[in-house]
């Protein structure tokens, strides 16, 4: 697998994301300057956290126009798998390559944490590899990740598979409790209706060694191998 | 214009000092140059009461690479590896405007961190507020550990130490100190001294407009509300990380000399300290700095405190990939002067000099001030209270208090406070705060790791500054030994009153002995710190607080220790009786 | 467009949130404001107000392109709506 | 004061920082529209846009009482200048 990670000015979950893929996966992966405009060369794309553009006006709203967004969309549109974590999400959702919408903590700060999540949904890329139900511990860091959408699209996400983790308790259970910034229905990640996009607001790059916490968020990176597996072994 | 006594309290000098100036520089300062010394000479940049003091600091060690005097400090653990350390205070901005003072505290101190060619790898912040049920303490209380947050956050360090006290004398003066530790290769560590004559001076970073112009004097009054000050600052983090990582970057092209940043006094400060450290001149101009507004005069530009701006000295030969590398960051960066060989700080407006002062008059003809101390009466009769004579608590009473003591803000969960500050970024937070006495991060691709913490206890240092400052030097050793770590350097941040005034002088000597003699008896350097004084209003002092940042080398950091309990097993305790 | 053509315009956008995306931030205000002693207070939102300084030959090409502005980038149209006002500045 | 007393008012309240204070949203939202073409955006400044619903008994008492959250607790006025309109609501 070839993994490509997008550096935005404002970029700082870029480095976590490159150590997660080297350190934790044993895979190769190279950053990418948001000025590029051609992702072709890569399997699968990562839009790393951190604060793009000072998350000035809304978080992600001015990332969203940098040049290597067309290139996103494109590969996007070519169903190569694409994973936004934290102000990543945030971008793919300002982008439109993802539903709804982040917005300010229900508590108005920022917060930071670890979390369970439960894995709603396998047929992501991003999760092919996992059993629904999955319970994951990941770490948390924003100030803006509220996930809201209206309540008829909600209905429509959860028909169409597209919510994909949950935040939970550690028996599973999505509690009021467990959601950790006021998300609707304890959403945590969502991906586009084809399911090759992702975006969630923990952090599974930040958990990929148990001497810093824990290693569950290799779970998810794994997962995407499976697709350089198919790839690989698909005639051409 | 002749200097009249409300232009010398505008720049804060006595009738004394601007004679002074007057005698060295063997003529009258124009106003400029008036304002340049005025700020240069400030207790904030000055150390005009604490530098005598400061002496008697132990700070040489047998891994101590650089002592106080640069940036920061740096001292070695293995593998070629040094750490960085320093703390400073932005106490009187963040009284001011919590949110942005603390901010542009942090702003500040990770500079000073990445001008030695250092990666900030994590911040600590030593906070002291008043009694927390008071609507304005919860103010500025939201407003710091908000400001601190978002920087920090902003930025991608983790923030993963600190300690935080809640008293009354902290009412009008909240304390507000920020420490950063980074991580260089020791010959890749880059100093802030100007040298070789025809080098160039390139400013990068933010705009210049009139913010804080008169911040280092602001600092070192009592009564910043009175005194003339330009606009607070606000701060850009986003700004710094693009900074933060072309300044790294530029590094590696070999061209860089020197780097220094911007805070006090801004220009002219940056430009005084380079040339005096490397034994040179500068010459710059003005008109070649960029504005954010229109219309500024050399004064303000010379003065301007705008954040996010970092001085370089360039070679001219690698000039070119320099600005190339600030230019892929999108950052402004201008050359403004040239490095040279006659000892004066030059300004010039389009080409027009405006101001001209030797170097050393700015940065070492600052008098300094040696004054009365005598403990406070007032002192003697609180230490000579007996708590022997309190009656015992009655059994019916214990549950009681007991609930009462963990309610205190002063040692209830620090959980709501780090809880908003990324502490996970990075990958390298093994024991994150919380978990243990003091925080402890890994270094990839090492075995060895480091450990941080800050501590102070004002009621002790209140009581007698002089064991409480060795106290605080002690609870910050315990916490990083706690740990597994040994004790490797300290930063401190020395928070007091009116130095002019005997009981403070004396609490002000008294800590710094006292720290002096714990440093020593415990094999600990003092590597950098800073001073904040006049921190009193309406002649109520805050307690001394001399803060402790302290780092700490665990050898195989796989064997740290949290404070839980791991599993079951014997229970020790240490300790005589 | 050259920068240095046309009228100068001053805009006023004025963004909020839509009805009924709940606003923490304006409940947060709202509370602090009753425990200050305002307790007539009934509601509050908090939205974000973006002065603009900009040229266009005639208001009405202001108007278009500030609207555009608006629906591009100042307005996330999925949880906001906006109102502006323009005046020769 | 009641809160069930008098005429139900709407405030909007726009806070902006006091000139000369530097303002990076405002600074990063300029040059975001300049790059999607906006070249003739020449300044831009972000502020916060507070509506609030009381009750008073007049126009000059709801103005009082707004000034005075305000001051007390909407703007900072060491960075920070606002102004507001009312109307019955
Ligand atoms: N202002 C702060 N910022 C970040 N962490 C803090 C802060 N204050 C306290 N902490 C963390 O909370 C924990 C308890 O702090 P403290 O009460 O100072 O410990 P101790 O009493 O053991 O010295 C530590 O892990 C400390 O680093």
């Amino acid at each position: 697998m070839r993994f490509a990670v997008v550096t935005f000015p404002g970029s700082n979950g870029d480095h976590d994301a490159l150590m997660a893929i080297r350190l934790g996966l044993g895979h190769a992966a190279e950053l990418v300057w948001y000025t590029e405009t051609d992702l072709s060369r890569f399997d699968c794309i990562i839009i790393p956290g951190g604060f793009s553009y000072g998350d000035y006006l809304r978080a992600g709203a001015l990332a969203r126009f940098a040049p290597v967004m067309s290139a996103v969309a494109r590969e996007a549109e070519a169903g190569k798998p694409i994973l936004g974590i934290c102000n990543g999400f945030q971008i793919l959702t300002e982008a439109r390559l993802l539903p709804g919408a982040l917005l300010r903590n229900a508590s108005l700060e920022f917060v930071c944490d670890w979390v369970w999540v439960r894995v709603e949904q396998t047929r992501t890329p991003w999760t092919s590899q996992l059993a629904p139900g999955t319970l994951l511990r990941l770490p948390i860091a924003h100030g803006e990740g509220r996930y809201y959408v209206e309540a008829e699209e909600l209905v429509a996400l959860e028909t169409n598979g597209q919510v994909v983790f949950r935040y939970v308790d550690a028996d599973g259970l999505p509690t009021a409790d467990a959601n950790p910034n006021g998300s609707v229905a304890n959403i945590a990640g969502v991906c586009n209706e084809r399911g090759n996009v992702v975006g969630l607001m923990p952090h599974p790059e930040r958990a990929y060694d148990r001497f810093v916490g824990g290693d569950d968020g290799l779970r998810i990176l794994a997962s995407v191998l499976s697709v350089g597996l198919e790839v690989a072994h698909s005639p051409r | 214009m002749p200097i009249v006594p409300e232009i010398l309290r505008e720049v804060a000098l006595t009738e004394e000092e601007y004679a002074r100036a007057v005698a060295l520089l063997g003529r009258e300062p124009n106003l400029i140059e008036l304002g340049m010394i005025g700020a240069l000479w400030s207790e904030h940049c000055g150390y005009k009461h604490s530098r005598p003091l400061l002496r008697k600091l132990p700070t040489s060690g047998p891994h101590v690479v650089q002592g106080p005097g640069e940036n920061a400090g740096a001292v070695e653990l293995g593998d070629g590896l040094v750490v960085v350390l320093k703390i400073e205070s932005h106490n009187h901005p963040s009284a001011v405007e919590p949110f942005q003072g603390a901010a542009t505290g942090v702003g500040g101190i990770v500079r000073d961190i990445f001008a030695m060619g250092a990666r900030p790898i994590a911040l600590a912040d030593s906070l002291r507020f008043g009694p927390l049920e008071e609507p304005r303490q919860q103010y500025l209380f939201h407003g710091v550990v908000g400001g601190i947050g978002w920087y920090g956050n902003c930025l991608g360090i983790p923030t993963v130490a600190g300690d935080v006290f809640f008293a009354p004398e902290y009412r009008q003066n909240p304390l507000v100190n920020a420490m950063c530790v980074g991580i260089a290769e020791r010959s890749a560590l880059i100093r802030a001294r100007a040298t070789g004559p025809g080098n160039l001076v390139v400013l990068v970073g933010a705009d210049t407009g009139r913010d804080g112009i008169h911040g280092a004097t602001f600092a070192s009054v009592e009564d910043p509300e009175r005194s003339h000050r330009g606009v607070v600052q606000v701060g850009n983090p986003f700004l710094e990380k693009l900074l933060l990582e072309a300044c790294l970057e530029v590094l590696e092209t070999g061209a860089v000399v020197a780097m220094q940043d911007l805070g006090a006094a801004g220009l002219t400060s940056a430009s005084a300290e380079i040339a005096a450290r490397g034994g040179t001149g500068i010459e710059l101009d003005v008109a070649l700095v960029p504005r954010r507004e229109t219309g500024m005069t050399p004064y303000e530009v010379m003065l301007s405190e705008s954040q996010e701006r970092m001085l370089l000295v360039v070679d001219p030969e690698g000039i070119d990939r320099v600005l190339a590398i600030f230019r892929r960051w999108e950052l402004h960066a201008v050359v403004i002067g040239r490095v040279t060989d006659d000892g004066l700080l030059r300004v010039l407006e389009d080409g027009q000099v405006v101001a001209e002062l030797p170097v050393w008059l700015l940065t070492d003809a600052c008098p300094t001030y040696v004054r009365e101390a005598r403990e406070a009466g007032e002192i003697r009769e609180r230490r000579a209270f007996d708590p022997d004579a309190l009656p015992d608590l009655q059994p019916a009473e214990v549950a009681e208090m007991l609930a009462a003591l963990l309610r205190s803000p002063n040692i209830a969960s620090r959980r709501p406070i780090y809880r908003t500050y990324d502490h996970t970024i990075l990958t390298n937070t093994v024991l994150p705060p919380g978990a243990a006495d003091a925080a402890v991060l890994r270094i990839k691709g090492q075995r060895f790791g480091i450990a941080l913490k800050t501590d102070c206890n004002p009621r002790y240092c209140l009581l007698d500054p002089r064991l409480g400052t060795m106290h605080a030097v002690a609870e910050a050793a315990r916490n990083v030994s706690c740990v597994g770590a040994e004790p490797l350097a300290i930063t401190d941040c020395l928070n007091f009153g009116n130095p002019e005034r005997p009981e403070i002088y004396y609490q002000l000597v008294q800590a710094i002995e006292g720290m002096a003699e714990a440093c020593t008896v415990l094999g600990i350097p003092v590597v950098s710190g800073n001073v904040s004084l006049y921190n009193e209003t309406e002649g109520r002092s805050i307690p001394p607080t001399p803060v402790v940042g302290i780092v700490g080398r665990l050898a195989d950091v796989r064997r740290c220790v949290g404070m839980g309990f791991r599993g079951e097993g014997k229970v020790f305790l240490l300790g005589s009786e | 467009m050259d920068v240095n053509e046309g009228t100068r315009w001053r805009a006023e956008v004025f963004i909020s949130l839509r009805p009924g995306v709940n606003d923490p931030q304006g409940l947060a205000v709202r509370d602090g404001l009753r425990r200050l002693g305002y307790t007539e207070v009934e509601d509050v939102r908090v939205g974000r107000y973006v002065q603009m300084w900009l040229r266009a030959p005639d208001r009405k090409t202001a108007e278009e392109r500030v609207g555009l502005m608006c629906d591009q980038l100042l307005a996330n149209p999925v949880v906001e709506q906006y109102r502006f006002s323009l005046e020769p500045a």
